[in-house]
């Protein structure tokens, strides 16, 4: 029984150290807060890698792409733990992830840069991380920092005639620094912000709260994860008549808010998002293929977990090795401009291209994707209304 | 009172209040009795209401799937007391009987053990993600409010919470009936009361056991239907959310003692809401970040305070 | 043996009340130094109270205790034990875990070692204390007659065991006075022949001062030279056995209810 | 060769989380194992070590106060020292609390103490946490570091440069683990003195039986506090490290009771609770479990997925997660039913002289 068991333990590590060609660490917080978020990005990095190895593999002898998983939790503790297992025992080439961005800092600055490895995050989007590095250049993102999109909400909410708003945030690291931006923003833009409060997560009720911060404003600017209580918040306002009107950015955009509060109930919520030009060929290009798979195409950092992914297997063709040390250039070089355009999933192409010694240009499912100095992209910001039952996003910025 | 703090304060303060104290009541009866009879503190407690809140949910899904016509709430929720139930005695014959007679501590870790299989079982099972319970809003009753303001006095009380204020009223007039009136409720207020006494007076405990884990059990699932009546959705951590607050209710109404809990669970929850309404000027007495915390400060002051006095039972 | 003069232990009009009940009402008595003082009465009087109330377990209503002059009302427990008063319990408290030798370890006083730094700092006068400690235990358990259980867990002893090593607990204190309940409860003749005999002993050859309850009629006038006797919470006598035989008010307190 | 390198780096970081969880484990043991005092919030001392680490040895920054730079032993030994006010404040006022009820208090304490500090944003940076936190041997590499004395008396920065430089960049990956190892080493050596001297006597007396300690001249209440400070300081140390593990600490996620309660009362139970060696072990067996079975079931499903190619796995790798922690709850049931006291039971040591 022992032997067995040791047997079966002895084969699983091999299995993990088998898999030699080249390997991305994918570490996602597949339990924890924001699981339901979560899935659909880590269904969007699948489909990405499925791309890259059904167009030819890596390199000239078209090995596999393969993705190592690892479950951060959304928590410190696991998501350093689940990066250092990621480098040292799967020995990835580079991250592409974590979710959260406490997990994303504490990973990076603990184990990914001593070590040397890129971090390409999803959707870590703290304005903490644009200056965390000191002398290195390994972090970089493919989701804007809440910096731009608090700016973004604010001018949205002047734009459409709000004078006055109530704020109220999860107390959690990602609504805590969106709303924090997006107040002195509002306020600075001549905006009056009636009353900021954070609010505790995942209490069975929020209507004193709602009652307080309904006296001031019929506006509510709401950052909060809809799970752990967006929903719960804006029903109780809208029980109580508290607010009629609603503003908010990613944490509340799913599916999920329409099905339970109700089409008919949402006509004055605006949320935005990080997006890409839904205009634009990437988006498009992406759009067709993830409805494919069957992915929700404008899911809150889904198209930007696609591009991480895809970003990040474009550098290390591009690098020409699974060497770590030359991943952050390569990186820089087909994200940014000059070079011909490359779309979601023409993987082929970009091959192509770089054997050739061509330059290549990734416009991505959420953007063009030039990295500034820092390793942060710009991006684009959508204000999503409820139009026959589903969101429908307009591009802001 | 009402001319003094107005409607708002009714509406919005107190009657969510009321319900949130609701829940926490009943769900605090069973850890009341788990504490008193078995005396150890059930860190389960909140995980077998979240599954039998999961179990109404799976009911009512495969009966409007299969059969076609959507069953009330209250419907659903009587199959799934008897499968929360039948949990409650599986664990308790495999997990924490065999520690009956060690050291609390044991069972304790049983008990925390047991809280985390039981999530991440459901976790696996149903996911992690939100379920929907019930779609839309709830608006105020038309009825009561249209009434109520021909007094001036206009009360805005969804349907749902209706059900849940009466629900519990109509669980605690049978609780009261059971433990007053019937031999084997009668029992477990003896051994809750004295366990030795109960001993020498003949009472089979381990029947008093099984009957604890049942109303328990009952009393569970109605607070974890009645949480998602009112959340409209599910939840995997929301047992693990209920847990300290109905800890606190129980110490509040004295450890044994389960209308004391009921008072003890009203307490907590109006005292949560009311922390935040502006007593003081026009902001919140207190951050709503700290809401929470309300629960745990007055359960502490409560435990180093007034030990003995509103307490009974095993304290010292 | 003789009797020193001025009392060890003085209680002056000592009360206690629970909610209304009076468990000990304005007793006053004295233990002189090399006595040994019995205190006997019906289940109820009010015997344990009276120790609990002079040892600091329990506050007092009302009125005063002092030792050896000193005011020492409402003092704990350990405190008292410091100042030289000892106690033990009707059921016996052992460290179940603990062998008998730290079971008496433990009761040693001014101990360096039980400050945590003192172990760490000054390792070598720990070590001479924790010698004298080892000694002067293994001393009393001979003394005990418990020499053979020396490294036995107190937990596996036999009640009679654990009654001497209640007994050795106090004689580690070197306390002034020790305060005995029942000390022959639960326990066999030949066992309770022996603890009397080693009471006798300590007294008269180690001049330790007593003051037990006992309900053991022969052990009381064996070993007790003054015996008090405790009803309803007051004191009805005090003097010899044979004041307390030939008095028929504590013929009825005793038996009063089975005449009735 | 870089697969060996991978794989001893991966054994030292499992033996520096395995160590902080040691050292956790030992400061519980003190609590519970000596002085039976059910702590269930442990997360809140660590907490209190590590935001008070962070707060005085990190660099002055825009986004919280402190940020005071103060060299690390003294930002460990504040650690400490905070962690234990905390701890005597609470021993002040709950300590008379039996077991449960005492574990039902701290578990409220701690949360009251996550509250603050998710909500004292100024002082704390709130929910996004401080990060930034200097490791000891990696800090110095830091510019800050080496252009200061002590450091900046040896080499100007341009000789410290090249000389880390030419390092492996996980030159300081063994130093740390080492440190913490010693620390582990140094606390256990002091816990086993204490607990064989009369101090540790005393304490397993007053837990085998109150009364007559009490009546054999103990101060109970006094002594209990003091086993109750002691412990928090030990996972206020605890809590000082981890932060420098993790560089980044915020309120809700890295202290969550679950991971840092829950876990190192199964280390202890299961490595055997009086026993610091028990304490120990089971702290790295725990950790170790935890830890690489997430290797072994990845890579076991990944297998399975290989073998049984038209069953789809995907649900099953995307619930793999909540799968581990019931396997693990399931395991701790069967060692505290296997071993009701714990792997390495407790042995009173017979006493000096015998």
């Amino acid at each position: 029984m022992k032997t067995q068991i040791a047997a079966g333990l002895a084969l699983c590590l091999m299995a993990s150290a088998v898999q030699a060609d080249v390997t991305i660490g994918n570490p996602m917080a597949q339990t924890g807060p924001i699981p339901d978020l979560v899935a659909p990005m880590v269904q969007a990095v699948d489909l990405a890698v499925d791309h890259v190895n059904s167009q030819g593999g890596m390199f000239a002898g078209g090995e596999r792409l393969n993705i190592a998983r690892a479950d951060t939790g959304c928590d410190p503790v696991a998501g350093v733990d689940a990066v250092t297992k990621l480098i040292n025992v799967s020995m990835v080439t580079g991250i592409v992830g974590p979710v959260c961005s406490g997990a994303t800092i504490a990973q990076a600055e603990s184990v990914s840069i001593p070590a040397g490895v890129v971090t390409l995050s999803v959707s870590a989007s703290s304005p903490m991380i644009t200056n965390m590095e000191t002398g290195t250049d390994l972090v970089f993102r493919t989701a804007a920092s809440d910096a731009y999109q608090g700016v973004a909400l604010a001018e949205l909410a002047l734009a459409k005639g709000i004078k006055d708003i109530a704020v109220s945030y999860a107390n959690d690291d990602y609504n805590a620094a969106i709303a924090g931006v997006f107040a002195e923003a509002y306020a600075k833009m001549g905006g009056t912000i009636t009353a900021n409060q954070a609010h505790e997560p995942n209490k069975a009720s929020y209507r004193s709260e709602v009652a307080t911060l309904g006296s001031g404003s019929d506006n509510l600017a709401l950052f909060a994860y809809y799970g752990s209580s967006g929903i719960t918040i804006m029903r109780n306002a809208l029980e109580t008549d508290a607010f009629s009107t609603f503003i908010g950015a990613d944490g509340m955009l799913a599916q999920e808010v329409i099905d339970q509060i109700g089409a008919e109930n949402l006509d004055k919520a605006t949320f935005t998002t990080s997006t890409s030009d839904q205009t634009a060929s990437g988006f498009n290009a992406w759009k067709t293929l993830a409805d494919a798979a069957g992915i929700p195409a404008a899911g809150p950092f889904v198209p930007n977990s696609y591009d991480a992914a895809f970003l990040m297997a474009l550098a290390i063709e591009k690098a020409g090795s699974a060497d770590r040390s030359l991943i952050a250039g390569a990186l820089r070089a087909v994200a940014n401009a000059p070079g011909e355009t490359i779309l979601p999933g023409e993987f082929a192409k970009a091959k192509g291209i770089l054997a050739a010694g061509g330059d290549i240009h990734y416009s991505g499912a959420a953007g063009p994707q030039d990295f500034d100095a820092n390793g942060d992209v710009a991006g684009y910001f959508s204000a999503n209304v409820v139009k026959n039952g589903v969101w429908e996003g307009k591009i802001i910025k | 009172m009402w001319q003094t703090f107005g409607f708002e304060f009714v509406n919005f303060y107190f009657i969510p209040g009321l319900v949130v104290g609701c829940i926490y009541a009943l769900g605090a009866i069973g850890i009341t009795l788990t504490f008193g009879i078995l005396r150890f503190a059930n860190f389960a407690h909140g995980e077998v209401m979240m599954i039998g809140a999961y179990f109404t949910w799976t009911v009512m899904t495969l009966v409007k799937n299969g059969l076609g016509f959507p069953i009330h709430p209250l419907v659903a929720a009587v199959p799934a007391i008897a499968l929360a139930i039948s949990l409650f005695i599986f664990v308790d014959r495999y997990f924490y009987k065999p520690f009956r007679s060690a050291p609390t501590i044991r069972v304790v870790m049983a008990s925390f053990g047991m809280m985390l299989v039981i999530r991440s079982f459901v976790q696996s099972v149903w996911g992690p993600n939100q379920l929907t319970f019930v779609p839309g809003i709830a608006r105020p009753n038309e009825t009561v409010k249209s009434f109520t303001n021909s007094f001036d006095m206009m009360i805005l009380m969804p349907n749902k919470h209706f059900w849940i204020i009466a629900g519990t009223f109509v669980i605690m007039l049978a609780l009261s009936w059971l433990l007053t009136k019937t031999k084997i409720g009668k029992g477990m207020r003896a051994v809750s009361d004295s366990p030795e006494l109960a001993k020498v007076s003949g009472i089979d405990v381990e029947i008093i056991i099984r009957a604890t884990w049942i109303v328990g059990g009952f009393c569970a699932v109605a607070a974890g239907v009645f949480l998602v009546m009112d959340l409209q959705m599910l939840e995997t951590t929301m047992g693990f959310r209920m847990l300290l607050p109905m800890f606190a209710a129980a110490i509040l109404g004295g450890i044994g003692r389960p209308f004391g809990a009921v008072v003890g669970g009203l307490v907590i929850g109006l005292a949560e809401e009311l922390s935040v309404y502006p007593w003081l000027g026009n902001g919140p007495l207190l951050s709503p970040g700290y809401k929470t915390g309300v629960a745990f400060a007055i359960m502490i002051v409560m435990l180093v305070l007034r030990p003995s006095g509103l307490f009974k039972g095993r304290l010292f | 043996m003789k009797i020193n003069s001025g009392p060890i232990l003085d209680v002056r009009n000592l009360g206690k009340t629970y909610g209304g009940v009076r468990a000990v009402n304005d007793v006053s008595f004295q233990v002189n130094k090399g006595e040994i003082v019995g205190i006997i009465g019906p289940n109820g009087a009010g015997k344990t109270t009276t120790f609990n109330v002079i040892a600091g377990a329990e506050k007092p209503s009302g009125g005063e205790v002092f030792l050896e002059g000193a005011n020492v009302t409402a003092r704990s427990t350990e405190q008292l034990y410091h100042l030289g008063l000892a106690r033990t319990f009707q059921l016996s408290h052992e460290y179940p875990k603990m062998t008998a030798l730290e079971n008496l370890m433990v009761a040693s006083k001014s101990q360096h070692g039980e400050n945590i730094f003192m172990n760490w700092l000054y390792p070598k006068l720990v070590n001479e204390r924790e010698a004298d400690v080892v000694q002067k235990a293994s001393e009393t358990l001979e003394f005990l007659g418990l020499k053979h259980v020396v490294h036995e867990l107190a937990g596996n002893l036999s009640g009679g065991q654990k009654k001497l090593l209640e007994l050795g607990r106090t004689m580690m204190a070197d306390a002034k006075l020790i305060l005995l309940d029942e000390p022959g409860a639960g326990v066999n003749p030949t066992l309770m022949q022996k603890i009397g005999d080693m009471i006798t002993d300590l007294n008269e050859n180690r001049g330790y001062t007593f003051c037990l309850i006992e309900h053991d009629m022969q052990l009381i006038e064996r070993l007790c030279h003054r015996i008090i006797v405790l009803v309803e919470g007051r004191i009805l006598l005090e003097g010899s056995m044979d004041d307390v035989r030939n008095n028929s008010q504590v013929v009825d307190a005793y038996f009063g209810s089975s005449d009735a | 060769m870089d697969i060996l390198i991978g794989y001893s780096l991966y054994g030292i970081s499992l033996l520096t989380v395995g160590g902080i969880y040691a050292i956790l484990a030992l400061g519980l043991n003190i609590q519970w194992g000596y002085a039976g005092l059910f702590n269930a919030g442990i997360a809140g001392f660590a907490a209190v070590g590590a935001y008070t680490f962070a707060l005085l040895s990190t660099a002055p920054n825009p986004y919280h106060y402190g940020g005071l730079g103060l060299p690390l032993p003294f930002a460990i030994l504040s650690a400490m020292v905070l962690s234990g006010c905390i701890a005597f404040l609470i021993g002040l006022v709950c300590i008379r609390l039996r077991s449960d009820y005492l574990a039902i208090a701290t578990i409220g304490i701690a949360e009251i103490i996550k509250l603050f500090l998710k909500n004292e944003n100024d002082l704390t940076n709130g929910p996004r946490g401080i990060n930034k936190i200097p490791r000891p041997w990696e800090h110095l590499s830091e510019e800050r570091f080496y252009t200061s004395a002590p450091m900046s008396w040896i080499s100007d920065s341009a000789g410290w440069d090249s000389f880390f430089d030419q390092l492996p960049n996980w030159w300081w990956q063994p130093f740390f683990c080492g440190t913490i190892l010693v620390l582990v080493y140094i606390i256990y050596r002091l816990l086993e003195t204490a607990q064989r001297s009369p101090w540790g006597r005393m304490m397993t007396a007053i837990r085998e039986n109150e009364g007559a300690a009490h009546a054999a001249g103990k101060h109970v209440t006094r002594r209990r506090i003091e086993a109750f400070v002691i412990g928090a300081m030990v996972m206020g140390l605890a809590g000082a490290m981890l932060s420098q593990h993790l560089k980044l600490i915020d309120p809700t996620n890295t202290f969550d009771p679950s991971k840092m309660t829950f876990l190192v009362w199964v280390m202890l139970v299961a490595g055997g609770s009086g026993n610091n060696k028990g304490a120990i072990f089971g702290a790295f067996l725990v950790w170790v479990i935890w830890s690489a079975s997430e290797i072994f079931i990845n890579s076991g499903l990944h297998l399975f997925g290989e073998l049984v190619s038209n069953m789809d796995i995907s649900l099953l790798k995307t619930r793999a997660g909540y799968l581990r922690m019931v396997v693990i709850g399931l395991l701790l049931q069967y060692i505290l039913q296997k071993y009701p006291d714990g792997i390495i039971p407790e042995s009173r040591p017979t006493s000096k002289g015998n």
